[in-house]
């Protein structure tokens, strides 16, 4: 075995990892460097003016007092589905497709959802005091509101981070090991910590194995419950539009679409710019394509089953506000949302479509921008069509929170060219149990016969 | 006393929905549209009691009202039949609130007045209750606002003034039912009486649309125009129970 | 002076017969080093209990227990009415809950996995870095010389490419 | 004690704790705290209603009616509470200055008030001939007209101007015409139970309007069942038109033609039986419903029914004034509007016309009122050199002066211009001495409401705050100019609470003394801040045959001809800013008018048809010409206002008054022809025809409403006459259907 020119070795896996993970080429150093002044310039720059001026800085106004900040809070949290939870569905459904890429799409995950968090300080007007939403004991008799939708959301991301992080720490304890016995310098000595001494024996692989499953069994019900309860923080309003019982699976779907159209567009960048060719193959690509073709299938019919009640309820509240998104001053957006998120990703029937790379890089990125569009629709238009008319108002995004929306987008990738570096973004492990095992030279095994 | 105790006695007092049925008072304004002009003294006398900002034109171009009661208009019909019809428009004081539900750091909650109260100080600016409240009389500070001098030795000092960041709105002038109820104390009277109050829209309407008292008192005149066969709430199907009951426009041409 | 043999073996089938062998022979329970999860190891050193799942379910239960209590208890110690709700008042309070489950869940099974896993590790232990590329290891605990013996040539009969001899420390 | 006491007793909403004081205790005792209330009059418009002011630590807090005012009774206007912006507004001259570079140049420089008082006081000794001193001020009352009127006989001049835009000095001449009354009489809208008003928009602007707003919620909803209806009759919806039952849109200039059709109704149905009725009939013979209808474009039933009605209600009343008497023939429309109310027979009826008592403190005004006439007399004689030296008070005609006056030109020719008022605002920014005056919180005063309520009142206002800046009131400005120039025997007040509180006695006298003796009842008076005698009379008159026999109304004239000038200006007070005093206040510069919500700036109203007909949008911005000038305005479409009919609210397009005032929005009155009404020579300011033009640009105005229907909402709901839920009904759960989405 292993004679034939491209049958890749197990030695060849930790190579590449290693690789992957040493050397660096001025490139990434020029990558980051730009991720990072993106991220300052556009992110924390405008964020401070914020801080100073105050929320007027953004375009808000009476009575649309939400805007773009808690539009990309719902995107990131929406991306950071289907890293860890389609990881876990898969790692149950045990999938042999999923090992190559699940790593770089938990990392996807925790990041993106470290984006979010960061999104509600931008989002609230005092940030300063942030701190009042969490249950800390203190002197003022005061403690927060567990009646409020918005605390469900402070307990389930809190649970979420928490939970991917292990997931994903745990999945790469083997990994940390096998990096730690090639490395040096400090790497080595993170690595030591990180792999906590792991020998890889028969006792520590099946704990592992037991645990790992567990987790993934406790984070897919979790993941679900994030978004629905995001959803909640909208339709429990009493808004017209967004009081409606289809929303949280309507935002879950919506979640799990944009967050897999994010995983197409890192596999590509991570099978391109880190040689993770004999990894990230077209059978991911095929795999995840009909994924997004079944999700924007079922989301196209939750939005025609939103347009369906609007018209039906009859109410002028409701009936205004079909209106208003059809063909109102936010008209454009909308159906610009449904190129990108509903006509767009039939071509995903085509096989030729699905395993050729740059056109589902293509379609994963005009995914993701429609499901932005989604969300910032879902806010805007809706909050500027309320119950009494004649508090309409329109509410156009300002310089700033456009910045802010695009230095978000710099921070993630900051913190994931950070993690590529850190984090083994391939499992070793795991992908060596989708080779070919070694045989026994005598290839007998009559030992066994012996008892 | 002791921590169990307080835990007993509280949850028995809170259990039931409906528990603010048994508060002391509860504070109704009515407000009979037939009686209403339009004339927006009542926005002016608001602004100069709650130290309401001026928020400057520029401010206004991009939405951000500032009148914790507000005259909406609606007009009905075309020239020459047209109608124009207005209705003062401010903070119901829900007894079942939307915007007190959501708020996560509870800085707005129902008092033991059955007042939807607004803690400046405990806001931290999420604006859910903004989104939440129906009536839209919810008003958020978008800026630290200023007042030239020396307008600013004009600003009321029982009621504090907001920051940037804060969301604020009408409190039925929460800081004369606190004096009225002190100096009820005073007298050694026991409950607050019927005129004691006024919140400042209320003493200056000039045809008197607005009533301010309290519905508990049977024979005061918010009780009586409650009674009324024209009183209504507006957008009375979300079920929110308002504190503030208008009265219909008698419209003798139908 | 207690050291060990340590067999590498280039597959998983050889070395799980090595480590059959080591058992019929007597020998302490061996140890298998490998770069994966090697399966069929149980048949061989004998069926392994988890208490993991212990951990993860009574997790689940205090988390319940403690969301419950957090969101009810402090509610009404801390008085806020709000919107005419009952001061406990349930279906919120039920997320609250289902997510401290989760969280208590998913901290309790970390607790489970290091302990029962025996991680993170104080102490040197017998290690080989090739079993985290591609090699399989078979280690077992011989007190004396002609136990290391005997070890030595079940390993090599096995069919293990090179046979060591290491002490605790691992030199 | 006597009727005197009457209100200065009336209960008081205040608490004990937060003392009702007159000014006499010195502020040192004030605990701090502790709020305070002082009674004083409201400066702001002419209506003349009782404010309290509520201080604490020595700062006015708030202003809020005087409950124990007859005219307001504790009811105060958006403008009033805006008083505190008056005194405690950033732009307030605080000094005594002198012109330093050209006239308006606005370069000034501080003096003393010793230095300016001489100078003044010099410059009008040294005047060779008397009449050459002209005194113009702000419609005043009491006492401080008095003062000027004695101020004016020592210096041996007889022109003494009080000029205000909005002084309604067709209905004075209409009633001086018809009843011989030399004052306004009250209209008792609280008890009418039909009221007809032509053009006077009385919830806003028209003479007392908290006083009418009193009125008008008690007639609707205070009678129990008995529920007052309230028609009225303009090319323009109003505040008052939106919140009457029927609105009927009348041809400009036409609402005496109506008004006297609708009496020929009235008699033709035999509805009056005076004596006098043969006369009635042969005056108004020839406005049958026919013509009525051709000239006013009212339908003929529409004239009967209103007659009908009216005449049945018990009682009704009818009142004009506003852009009705603003037109070429205003006296004449108003005459006839108050013939209506002779031919109901409500004078000196509850729910009529009362006619007030002559003034119990200072004289009355009447003839010293300056229409444009008078105005346009005093450009004139500027122009001639007759003019020597001309004091403004407190009143602004550059800006509420249209330019066909020539006022501006003339000042240049007047050697010395002295202004009293307390802003730089376009007359004063012309001023070589500039003596700035308190405001009105500030200042001793008192008054005579006018018109009153219907019987003898008097008020007192007090200083409620020390003055901020080093400025003065203006009787004491005058008392000073008067002591430099020495007439100290004729005026020998050291101040006018002085002049005041000896006017008072004859007050004092004149309600039945009691034991306390002056300083009590003064002290009563300022503590209650309203005297009165609560009796009202009830004589009504007989009109004399010939002015029966002549009443007709002219055709109203118009500048520009309808070709070139398609669309007639109608011009009216805003609702937030008066005549532009307003102007100046941020509170009301934020107010959104009530009927476009439109705040900061102005805009031009026109109905929707013609907007469209023209392809006009809301906010494109339109240029306005007449023959007297242009302005560029944003359209604003106003669903209720006649088709060939352009609104413009007066009150924007400052030059100067402070930051808030200056360089926005823009001025109707600039364009406004110089026309006359022929019988009082006040300024027929809806006699102007103007052309529409697009400028291509867009401004639209600010606005802090959105969409302005219901869109079957149900939001403003309302309910037939008889009570049964009309429309939509209220019940719980009932979510409303849309009607019709469009």
């Amino acid at each position: 075995m292993g004679n034939e020119e491209r049958q890749m070795q197990f030695a060849d896996v930790n190579d590449d990892v290693v690789r992957s993970l040493t050397e660096t080429g001025r490139s990434y150093y020029i990558a980051l460097a730009t991720a990072i002044f993106v991220m300052l310039a556009c992110f924390f720059f405008p964020w401070f003016y914020q801080l100073y001026y105050g929320i007027g800085a953004a375009g808000m106004n009476h009575p649309t007092v939400w805007g773009t900040y808690l539009a990309s809070f719902v995107f990131w949290i929406g991306l950071s589905h289907s890293g860890t939870l389609l990881s876990c569905v898969l790692h149950i459904t045990n999938s042999e497709w999923r090992k190559a890429m699940y790593r770089s799409a938990e990392a996807m995950t925790l990041f993106s959802l470290m984006v979010a968090a960061t999104m509600v300080m931008v989002h609230v007007g005092r940030p300063w005091f942030i701190h009042w939403a969490l249950p800390y004991p203190n002197q003022m008799e005061l403690w927060p509101n567990f009646r409020s939708p918005l605390m469900f959301d402070v307990m389930a991301i809190t649970t979420y981070v928490t939970g991917s992080l292990i997931f994903i720490y745990m999945g790469s304890i083997p990994d940390f090991a096998a990096v730690r016995d090639r490395t040096t310098g400090w790497r080595h000595h993170l690595y030591v910590l990180l792999s906590l001494g792991w020998r890889g024996t028969d006792t520590e692989w099946h704990r592992l194995g037991w645990a790992y499953t567990f987790l993934a069994v406790l984070i897919i019900p979790l993941a679900v419950s994030v978004h629905s309860i995001v959803s909640w923080d909208f339709a429990m309003s009493l808004v017209p539009g967004l009081h409606q019982t289809i929303f949280a699976p309507y935002f879950v779907v919506g979640a799990i679409y944009s967050g897999t159209a994010g995983i197409v567009t890192v596999m590509y960048v991570l099978r391109k710019y880190m040689n993770f060719e004999h990894f990230i193959t077209k059978l991911h690509f095929d795999n995840l394509g009909k994924l997004l073709l079944v999700l924007s299938l079922i989301w196209t019919y939750i939005n025609i089953l939103e347009l369906f009640t609007g018209w039906f309820s009859g109410t002028s509240t409701e009936y205004e506000q079909l209106k208003y998104k059809l063909f109102g001053f936010y008209a454009p957006l909308y159906w610009e949302m449904i190129l990108f998120c509903a006509v767009a990703p039939l071509l995903l029937i085509s096989k030729k479509f699905r395993t050729s790379f740059v056109p589902m890089l293509i379609l994963s990125i005009a995914i993701n921008i429609g499901m932005y569009t989604e969300r910032f629709l879902i806010i805007g238009a809706t909050l500027s069509r309320q119950y009494l008319p004649n508090a309409w108002r329109v509410y156009v995004p300002s310089l700033v929170e456009i910045s802010i929306l695009v230095g978000s987008l710099a921070t993630f990738i900051t913190l994931f060219l950070l993690f590529v570096k850190i984090f083994p973004s391939v499992s070793i492990y795991e992908v060596k149990e989708t080779m070919e095992t070694p045989k026994s030279k005598k290839g007998d095994t009559e030992w066994q016969a012996a008892h | 006393m002791n921590i169990m105790e307080r835990f007993i006695s509280s949850w028995q007092k809170y259990r039931k929905p409906g528990y603010y049925e048994d508060f002391d008072y509860a504070w109704t304004m009515s407000i009979d549209l037939d009686r209403c002009t339009g004339c927006s003294a009542c926005v002016t006398a608001c602004q100069a009691e709650n130290n309401i900002p001026i928020v400057g034109e520029k401010e206004l171009a991009k939405g951000r009202e500032m009148h914790w009661i507000r005259i909406e208009r609606y007009w009905e019909g075309e020239y020459p039949n047209a109608k124009l019809k207005f209705i003062p428009m401010l903070c119901q004081q829900c007894d079942a609130a939307p915007c007190e539900t959501v708020c996560p750091v509870s800085a707005t909650y129902h008092n033991q007045d059955g007042l939807n109260t607004q803690v400046y100080n405990r806001c931290i600016g999420t604006r859910s209750c903004a989104v939440y409240c129906p009536y839209e009389v919810r008003y958020f500070n978008y800026n630290s606002h200023h007042w030239d001098s020396p307008l600013d030795q004009q600003l009321n000092p029982d009621v504090s003034v907001r920051e940037k960041g804060v969301m604020e709105k009408c409190t039925f002038c929460i800081q004369r039912v606190r004096q009225a109820k002190d100096h009820a104390k005073d007298d050694g009277r026991r409950r607050v009486q019927e005129g004691d109050i006024q919140p400042a829209c209320v003493q200056t309407c000039p045809s008197e649309a607005l009533v301010f008292g309290d519905r508990k008192d049977s024979n005061s005149k918010v009780a009586k125009s409650l009674a009324d066969p024209r009183a209504y709430h507006v957008l009375d199907e979300l079920n929110t129970l308002p504190s503030v009951v208008y009265l219909k426009k008698v419209d003798s041409d139908g | 002076m207690a050291s060990s043999a340590l067999g590498l073996f280039h597959d998983p089938d050889s070395a799980l017969k090595a480590a059959g062998d080591l058992m019929h022979a007597g020998f302490a329970r061996p140890e298998l080093l490998s770069p994966i999860p090697v399966h069929g190891a149980d048949e061989v050193l004998g069926p392994k209990k988890s208490v993991i799942k212990r951990f993860t379910f009574f997790g689940g239960i205090f988390g319940a227990l403690a969301g419950f209590s957090l969101a009810a208890g402090t509610a009404v110690l801390y008085l806020h009415p709000t919107g005419g709700r009952p001061i406990i008042t349930i279906p919120p309070f039920l997320i609250i809950t289902y997510e401290m489950t989760i969280l208590f869940g998913i901290l309790a099974t970390v607790l489970g996995f290091l302990i029962s896993a025996r991680l993170p590790a104080i102490r040197e232990r017998l290690y080989v870095p090739e079993v985290a590329v591609d090699k399989f290891a078979v280690t077992v605990v011989c007190d004396t010389q002609d136990n290391f013996g005997r070890a030595e040539a079940i390993l090599c009969a096995a069919g293990a490419e090179e046979v060591r001899n290491l002490n605790e420390d691992g030199s | 004690m006597g009727a005197g006491g009457g209100f200065m007793l009336a209960e008081s909403i205040k608490h004990p704790v937060e003392h009702l004081i007159p000014y006499a205790v010195p502020p040192e005792e004030f605990s701090s705290g502790i709020a305070t209330w002082y009674n004083s009059i409201c400066g702001m418009c002419p209506a003349g209603c009782g404010i309290s002011v509520r201080t604490r630590e020595g700062r006015a807090k708030k202003i809020e009616g005087n409950p124990s005012h007859p005219v307001n009774q504790g009811r105060l206007c958006a403008l009033g509470q805006a008083g505190l912006q008056v005194l405690y507004n950033p732009d307030r001259l605080t000094a005594p200055m002198l012109q330093s570079g050209e006239r308006g140049s606005g370069e000034f420089v501080q003096t003393t008030w010793n230095e300016g008082l001489s100078e003044v006081a010099s410059r009008l000794s040294a005047s060779t001939n008397n009449d050459g001193i002209y005194f113009v001020s702000e419609g005043v009352r009491g006492h401080l007209a008095n003062l000027f009127e004695l101020f004016m006989n020592e210096l041996g001049s007889a022109n003494l101007l009080h000029y205000d835009f909005a002084h309604p000095h067709s209905l004075y001449a209409a009633n001086n015409h018809l009843f011989g009354e030399r004052q306004l009489p009250y209209y008792d809208i609280r008890n009418s139970r039909y009221l007809l008003s032509f053009g006077a928009d009385y919830l806003n602007d028209w003479l007392s309007p908290v006083h009418h707003g009193l009125g008008f919620g008690h007639s609707r909803q205070g009678n129990g069942d008995a529920r007052g209806r309230f028609v009225q009759i303009e090319p323009r919806m109003s505040i008052s038109g939106a919140s009457a039952d029927e609105w009927i849109p009348a041809t400009p200039g036409s609402e005496g033609i109506l008004a006297l059709g609708i009496a020929q109704q009235i008699l033709a149905g035999g509805n009056y039986q005076g004596t006098d009725a043969d006369d009635w009939n042969a005056a108004l013979a020839t406005y049958s419903a026919a013509y009525v209808e051709d000239k006013t474009g009212v339908p003929a039933d529409t004239v009967a029914r209103i007659a009908s009605e009216f005449s049945h209600a018990e009682p009704g009343l009818a009142i004009g004034g506003g852009a009705a008497g603003n037109h070429t023939n205003g006296v004449d429309t108003l005459v006839a509007v108050n013939a209506l109310n002779y031919l109901v027979g409500n004078i000196g009826k509850p729910g009529g016309v009362v006619f007030n008592p002559d003034p119990v403190v200072g004289s009355s005004t009447a003839g010293r009122q300056a229409n444009f006439a008078a105005m346009q007399d005093l450009a004139e004689n500027a122009r001639q050199g007759a003019i020597e030296v001309l004091i403004i008070n407190n009143t602004n005609p550059l800006f509420t002066l249209p330019p066909g006056a020539g006022l501006k030109e003339a000042l240049a020719s007047i050697p010395l211009v002295v202004s009293l008022s307390s802003f730089m605002d376009e007359t004063t920014a012309m001023a070589d001495i500039i003596l700035p005056s308190h405001t009105y919180l500030e200042s001793w005063g008192d008054d005579m409401p006018q018109p009153g309520v219907g019987f003898s009142v008097g008020a007192v206002s007090q200083p409620v705050v020390s003055p901020l800046y080093n400025t003065r009131a203006t009787g004491d400005i005058i008392l000073g100019l008067a002591g430099k120039m020495g007439l100290g025997e004729a005026m020998g007040w050291d101040s006018m609470e002085d002049y005041i509180k000896d006017g008072w006695r004859n007050v004092y006298e004149r309600s039945s003394p009691d034991a306390g003796g002056f300083d009590s009842f003064w002290r009563e008076v300022l503590t209650s801040g309203a005297w009165g005698e609560n009796t009202r009379n009830s004589n009504s008159v007989v009109i004399d045959k010939q002015v029966i026999d002549n009443i007709a109304v002219a055709e109203a004239e118009f500048s520009g001809n309808p070709d070139e000038y398609p669309f007639v200006l109608h011009p009216y007070l805003s609702t937030t800013l008066y005549d532009g005093r307003g102007a100046n206040l941020p509170w009301m510069q934020e107010l959104p008018d009530p009927m476009t919500s439109i705040v900061y700036g102005s805009w031009v109203e026109l109905n929707p048809q013609t907007a469209n007909e023209m392809g006009i949008q809301d906010g494109d911005l339109l240029r306005i010409t007449s023959e007297h000038g242009s302005i560029e305005v944003p359209a604003v479409t106003f669903p209720a206002i006649m088709p060939d009919v352009v609104a413009m609210p007066i009150g924007q397009g400052h030059e100067e008054f402070g930051r808030y005032a200056r360089n926005r929005g823009s001025n109707p009155i600039q364009i406004l022809a110089p026309n006359m009404d022929a019988v009082s020579g006040s300024l027929a300011t809806s006699a102007t025809r103007v052309s529409l033009a697009q400028t291509g640009r867009r401004a639209a105005p600010v606005k802090t409403g959105g969409e302005s229907r219901q869109l079957g909402r149900n939001i403003v709901q309302s309910t037939g006459a008889d009570g049964d839920s009309a429309g939509h009904s209220a019940k719980l759960n009932s979510i409303p259907i849309v009607v019709d989405p469009a």
